[in-house]
């Protein structure tokens, strides 16, 4: 007791030192006050085509008379904000889904514990994206990160080179953002304390995240040198499952997990995960359609169908070889490779084919059901199988790009410069992200904060962490798995 | 003299087993989920790498408490119910019991467990 | 059983003369059947951009011939009936959000009975808010209610003041009428009868709910007086709350809640409760940009922004005011947290920026965290906390409009003048919703339809009004909340 | 195992075998990479208002120069576009409602496999309807069939007669052809081998479904008829619930499900049903707003006010009536009245009134009500009441096209032709899928992949078929249905 | 001489239960759910078309393990926690124990029943 | 003669005392889940407002039916595998038992309780 009375002091002192540096660093204050004010916003709102403020008729009418005839340009605003925000809420149900798959391939004892780092992924990468993360993602700086727009502060109305707001564009990459951060959470799930998770979150929102985006989608150096991700194959997925591996790999396996005393351990509701990997689909397509950043009507209806149809062939491909290697049609291998089969699109997904797209997707579960067979083997206890779905699947992907790609693949130009780029891009990004999760996980071990201790996952974190439990009302037989007969 | 019969059948024969009770008058049972392990096997599972033998196999656990003749009868009507003739049909305990007190009565001993319409009276008829 | 029936007949008789009496009074039958008949409604719809009724090309080919080129304004209006009805789908779906969130913080002998009460508020609001409820609220009239468009019965084409049809405005405020009445029915959870809460139900989205919107959003006196609430803090939140306040008192706790034998009720299912919490926050993504009844650029992307931003706030308040007074970071602290933040910058969420949006998403959070603990030590049973998370939050987002609204706020214009106005319109909606409130609920009690027996207590209102539970194959211990160890 | 080994074998053989025939019979594979290559369809997208294909803004800016001015109906084509995706990403999640429903509704040692089988629904959906569906449907050829159009080769980039892209076109029709396969699932639910499934949801997608579509929707002899059926009463849930109707004939009851030894078989998790109902309802607003597939306001309101009140009006009158007859109001005769209005609202919902929905809603759960009384009475076992919410609801929202419809329906025209031609589609219609079903399945039959074992059964289609149970930690009795007390 | 108490009781009266014993200075217990029978009747349920009784309604078995001059105290402090009047209240049961073991500090026999401030520590007071 | 042993664990310790009965040809057995309180204290728990103390913390019960010569074996077999030295690691029961049948055989008495390669063929070898 005594010692977590510490521990929560130091973290809210941390978090406070956080937002005060961040504030002096900046004179954010005064800047987010001046620039994001909603009378500039309203105003350049009131040139486009707002009929009214308020719903009240009364209100509504005496507004609108001195207003310039909108143009084309205006209408094209609306749509494609229309277009981004319904996306960027697609891609936010994307949190509820990614929470519903861990909590159901967790046991029953470590599901409160899941649910509120799901839940904080989301509200620390709020903050700090906010703060920090999208300023040196999308801010001009150097070739590595950005130096401007911290706090929003001194952001651009529209966002350059595109129609919409920047505060539309910024939520979508929120939405991004807090998917990367939420990787990882499953990869590490069960033995990671809730203190040093929420570390872990700042950090990644903040900061390793932000850095791969702006090398990639921010103007970096992986974007001069041509290198291709769409919607964030490597950017989003590959950079959470490194960085959830090297978690998993400094944590260490839960206990009795791995050796000779190992039971299985295996997740306690599959109509949890079930539902978990439909939202995931489903915002997948707010995920890459919405990566167009606008509505224009060809390119989001073919990536839209393209992205589709790689998850049912990813889902069909990684439970036949289950079938086949197994010998029966699992249920986790069929969501799994869903699963990868979106995460292998996402990056190519608006250059190939659909049939293309089956064969990337279905790929996509082979590499997935490959890599969670080479993990256990190595004994790197990955208990949603993240680091497959995300980071093998996602390599794939990216290579893919310079496979199959329409304006650089190899199958349709012959030439191997755009697989380059994109195998360069593959390892740069790995590199950096390994690298700096290890500082990161290294520093939170070294304070005490990162593996929880043999009784609190004995008893479960639950418990131990929270004071309670997900389901008190049900008699559970944490280490009996119980089938009928 | 009463005594305690516990027998542990198969799941899905846990209706059989209480229609065939109630037909010879017995009333009074509690019955409870357990798992257990005998002469069978176990089920294999799978997940995700890994196959896993599950050796404890679900059963439920019917125990009566009753007056010593009425032991045979029953445990006769169970067997029959509850007999496939395959491993896992499960096994009858007979243990014996000191006393039984009902609370809403405060009746005692043999009385206590004497229902309307049971065995008991039925044999009286 | 004999009761029982008689108690149904005068449900069903009750229903029906409600009926009878709205269509005499109105003449609806033959008004709606002329007013709404599809016919218009299609001829009008064929002015604007409409390409083809049926997915079929042979019939659609012929039917675009003679149409007249649509002009910028049939675009507007198509842009923003697609987002209004996008945004009204998402409040739609808050209906889920609330029925899981309640199920998940009721024990599991109740789940049946909160399912089904939320189930109906959504079915008896949809039918109660056609009839009586939208023309009340929106219809002319006097500064109290409306006295038009019962049964939608004359209504204008395009709604008056906005673009888009009078249909999509009616359906948008119908999801928001739902959303009002569900409120309450966390706060009297596992305790009301189900025949009193239809009527309640019935009551409160025909009369109580439209009266207190004809004061604020349908141009009554809240709404001359300047009384400003953007998306609801006050007209749909805090009307529900008090509501449910005004119930819980009237009905009392639920047996052994307070007092020396006192048990733990610890809600039944975390996953169910995080899950639902999801989908709210989702959910306010059509609920306050939404309330912008028009897709204007930047005021839905900068209102999107806020209303995230102010979730995440509340709920990393409330959890860290918990870990703090508690000593452990709790689940259901955040989860509220997080509603409130979402309540409290329904208000304000146009007239502020997002640093704003945080400090008053993080009050928010305080403000709930006090509250509850408020109600606990008056012995008010608050199953859910809504009456804090919608009430008390709801409260304090009002005021923020008067403290923070760039427009007339006094951190940015130095006046009370607004803080003034908000404070007059929450004590009369306050007041309002108190007293009808409690004329209703009482007359409820007096025929005894209100609180269920103690042995309906005991065993569960699912088994008892219902005849089922929940999950009939699972072993439940309803009294002995269960840990691990 | 053995058997098993050599089944899986033939199910892969099956289905390679049928993507090679199928490629060899269309040369398909170089004219798909011809025809949907990104190249065109990205210059066509180019010519709309496209401003940037990257998020990044140095790759945008010079992307936009030499553009033409977009033109009113590129803007039109941008609107549709969003509408119809929207709505289509609507219709995809209620296969999520539908997993959630039938899940909720089966036995515990069942979720597993209906979860599995809802899954496979979409994932074999998606390349079916891709290769073959399609084109059959849609596709020009007699008035029987479509010829062309496989593997979306040779599809027009703007589909003929509307304003969007083939692709998006592609992607709604596909989300339609998922639901259809899936109603079939529920109905059949805890008996059916996994394997058979697959090949029953093969051929629903790609042959039974499309060739009905193409009657009605794709130009064939009922829409030349004059056969209305706007969003797919008949088209959809009807042969989706006739081809169940003749899978649970052919399959017969679960044991124990009928006769002196029956015992009660309640669903495991109401949570789960409702949410999932709640789930279909949300869908529905893309159901059929969205088969309007333009943004048109006027009609796309009406439809989703009267999809909406229908809705609610059959959730209560299922209630009422279950509760007037059987004495208590029933959570599963709400969810089940609910569909069952959604269903019955689905063919005349653009051409009705909202007061008229109400009556047909209402209808509609009546019609369902004694629906399920009826089969149950004839000893078929359908497991959720698919084919009652389905089928005799769609046969009521069809004839109520020709009723009620303002077009050419009887109150309105006096007229009793369209009755008519509704009743001649709706007999073709249900003849045509019960022979084909009957060929199917009996075929499916005769391999033995329709009926699990007894064992099978016994044990739990979960363990037998997939080696696992969906929840390993909770004891479960299956037997014994257990209230409180 | 050790005995054992198996008490079937309400599941709402499982506090109360608990709660009295303590008073009296019963420490150790074990508890379970069970479903059963007495002299009730079932509730009725419904699901879907069909109405159908469930005749095992949830209990809580409650079981002590004592020494037999505590098993008057204990009988008496269950039947007064446990009473309602109806029927349904449950019964309770007594049985022989032969041996008892504590496995963290291996005791055996009544040793290994003691704990700080029981029902026997009270007497000696 | 023949003799029930009820041994209350730890859940996490359910694998370690399952194997150990296997190496010591330990074979049919019974496992429930139960809650219970003895020496050790509860675990404190909170649900908004309040804090709470659970008393009845979560243990396996594994019941063995055995003949009276193979239950010192067996019992030193559970408290070595179940023992940690902390409260909390449970207690053993012996009871008397009058009678055994097996279902599928119809097998009473000792016969009805051996199974192959089990502690009494084992001994034999
Ligand atoms: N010696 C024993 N001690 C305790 N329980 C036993 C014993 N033997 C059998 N059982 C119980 O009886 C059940 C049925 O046993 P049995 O008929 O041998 O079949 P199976 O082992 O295949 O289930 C077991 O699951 C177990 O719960
Ligand atoms: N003869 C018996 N054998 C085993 N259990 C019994 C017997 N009689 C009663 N019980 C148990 O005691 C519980 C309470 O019994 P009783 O007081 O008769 O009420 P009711 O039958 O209404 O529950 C039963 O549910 C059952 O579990
Ligand atoms: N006298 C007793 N009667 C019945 N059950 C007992 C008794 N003493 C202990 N138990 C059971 O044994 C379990 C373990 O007891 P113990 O080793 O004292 O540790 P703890 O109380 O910490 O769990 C208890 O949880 C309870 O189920």
């Amino acid at each position: 007791m005594q010692t977590h009375k510490r521990g929560f002091t130091v973290l809210v002192l941390f978090i406070l030192s956080y937002f005060v540096a961040a504030f002096v660093l900046n004179g954010a204050f005064s800047v987010v006050a001046q620039e994001a004010t909603p009378e500039t916003t309203a105003e350049a709102a009131a040139e486009d085509a707002a009929p009214a403020e308020e719903a009240a008729p009364e209100e509504a009418a005496p507004a609108e008379e001195a207003e310039p005839e909108p143009t084309i340009a205006d209408l094209i605003a609306m749509i494609d904000t229309v277009w981004v925000l319904v996306a960027a809420f697609l891609v936010f149900f994307m949190q509820t889904g990614f929470a519903l798959v861990e909590a159901g391939f967790v046991r029953a004892k470590m599901v409160v514990n899941i649910l509120m780092k799901n839940f904080f992924d989301l509200s620390v990468g709020a903050i700090a994206y906010w703060a920090v993360g999208f300023g040196l993602m999308f801010g001009a700086g150097n070739a590595f990160f950005g130096t401007e727009w911290f706090f929003l502060s001194g952001i651009p109305e529209i966002y350059p080179g595109l129609t919409i707001p920047t505060f539309a564009f910024f939520f979508f990459q929120f939405a991004f953002a807090a998917t990367a951060a939420t990787i990882a959470s499953g990869v590490m799930a069960g033995r990671t304390e809730f203190k040093g998770y929420l570390l872990y979150s700042l950090v990644v929102t903040a900061l390793i995240y932000p850095i791969v985006g702006h090398w990639i989608w921010g103007g970096g150096w992986l974007a001069e040198l041509g290198f291709s991700d769409f919607a964030g194959s490597t950017v989003v997925h590959s950079t959470g499952a490194w960085i959830g591996l090297i978690g998993a790999m400094i944590l260490g396996p839960r206990p009795n997990r791995f050796g000779p005393d190992a039971v299985p351990m295996p997740g306690h509701s599959m109509t949890l995960a079930t539902m978990g990997t439909f939202i995931l689909w489903l915002g997948w397509f707010g995920f890459n359609p919405g990566s167009q950043v606008a509505a224009t009507p060809g390119p989001i209806a073919l990536i839209t169908v393209n992205t589709n149809i790689a998850a049912a062939a990813g889902a069909i491909s990684a439970m036949l070889l289950g079938w086949l290697l197994i010998g029966k049609p699992q249920l986790p291998w069929a969501l799994n490779g869903a699963l990868a089969g979106l995460v292998a699109i996402t990056a190519p997904c608006n250059d190939v084919t659909p049939f293309e797209s089956i064969i990337i997707g279905a790929l996509g579960g082979i590499v997935m059901y490959f890599g969670v067979n080479l993990l256990e083997k190595r004994q790197i206890d990955d208990v949603v199988g993240a680091v497959s779905v995300h980071g093998f699947a996602g390599v794939w992907g990216t290579l893919a790009v310079g496979i199959f790609g329409a304006s650089g693949g190899l199958v349709h130009t012959g030439s191997f410069e755009q697989l380059g780029v994109q195998t360069i891009g593959i390892f740069a990004v790995c590199g950096f992200a390994l690298v700096t999760a290890f500082v990161m996980f290294s520093a939170i071990n070294a304070v005490g904060w990162l593996r929880a201790s043999k009784s609190a996952m004995n008893v479960g974190l639950d418990v131990y962490e929270h004071g309670m439990v997900a389901y008190p009302e049900f008699t559970t037989s944490p280490s009996e798995p119980v089938p009928f007969s | 003299m009463i005594k305690k019969i516990e027998a542990i059948v198969r799941p899905e024969k846990l209706h059989a087993v209480k229609k065939a009770l109630s037909d010879i008058g017995i009333v009074g049972l509690t019955v409870m989920d357990v798992v257990g392990r005998g002469r069978g096997s176990g089920v294999q599972m799978q997940w995700r790498t890994g196959v896993y033998v599950v050796d404890l196999l679900p059963r439920k656990l019917i125990s009566i408490i009753l007056s010593e003749e009425n032991v045979n009868a029953t445990v006769e009507a169970i067997k029959k119910a509850a007999y496939t003739g395959e491993k896992g049909d499960g096994v009858i305990f007979v243990y014996p019991v000191e006393n039984v007190i009902r609370i809403s009565t405060n009746e005692q001993g043999k009385n206590a467990i004497m229902y309307q319409g049971d065995i008991d009276e039925r044999k009286k008829r």
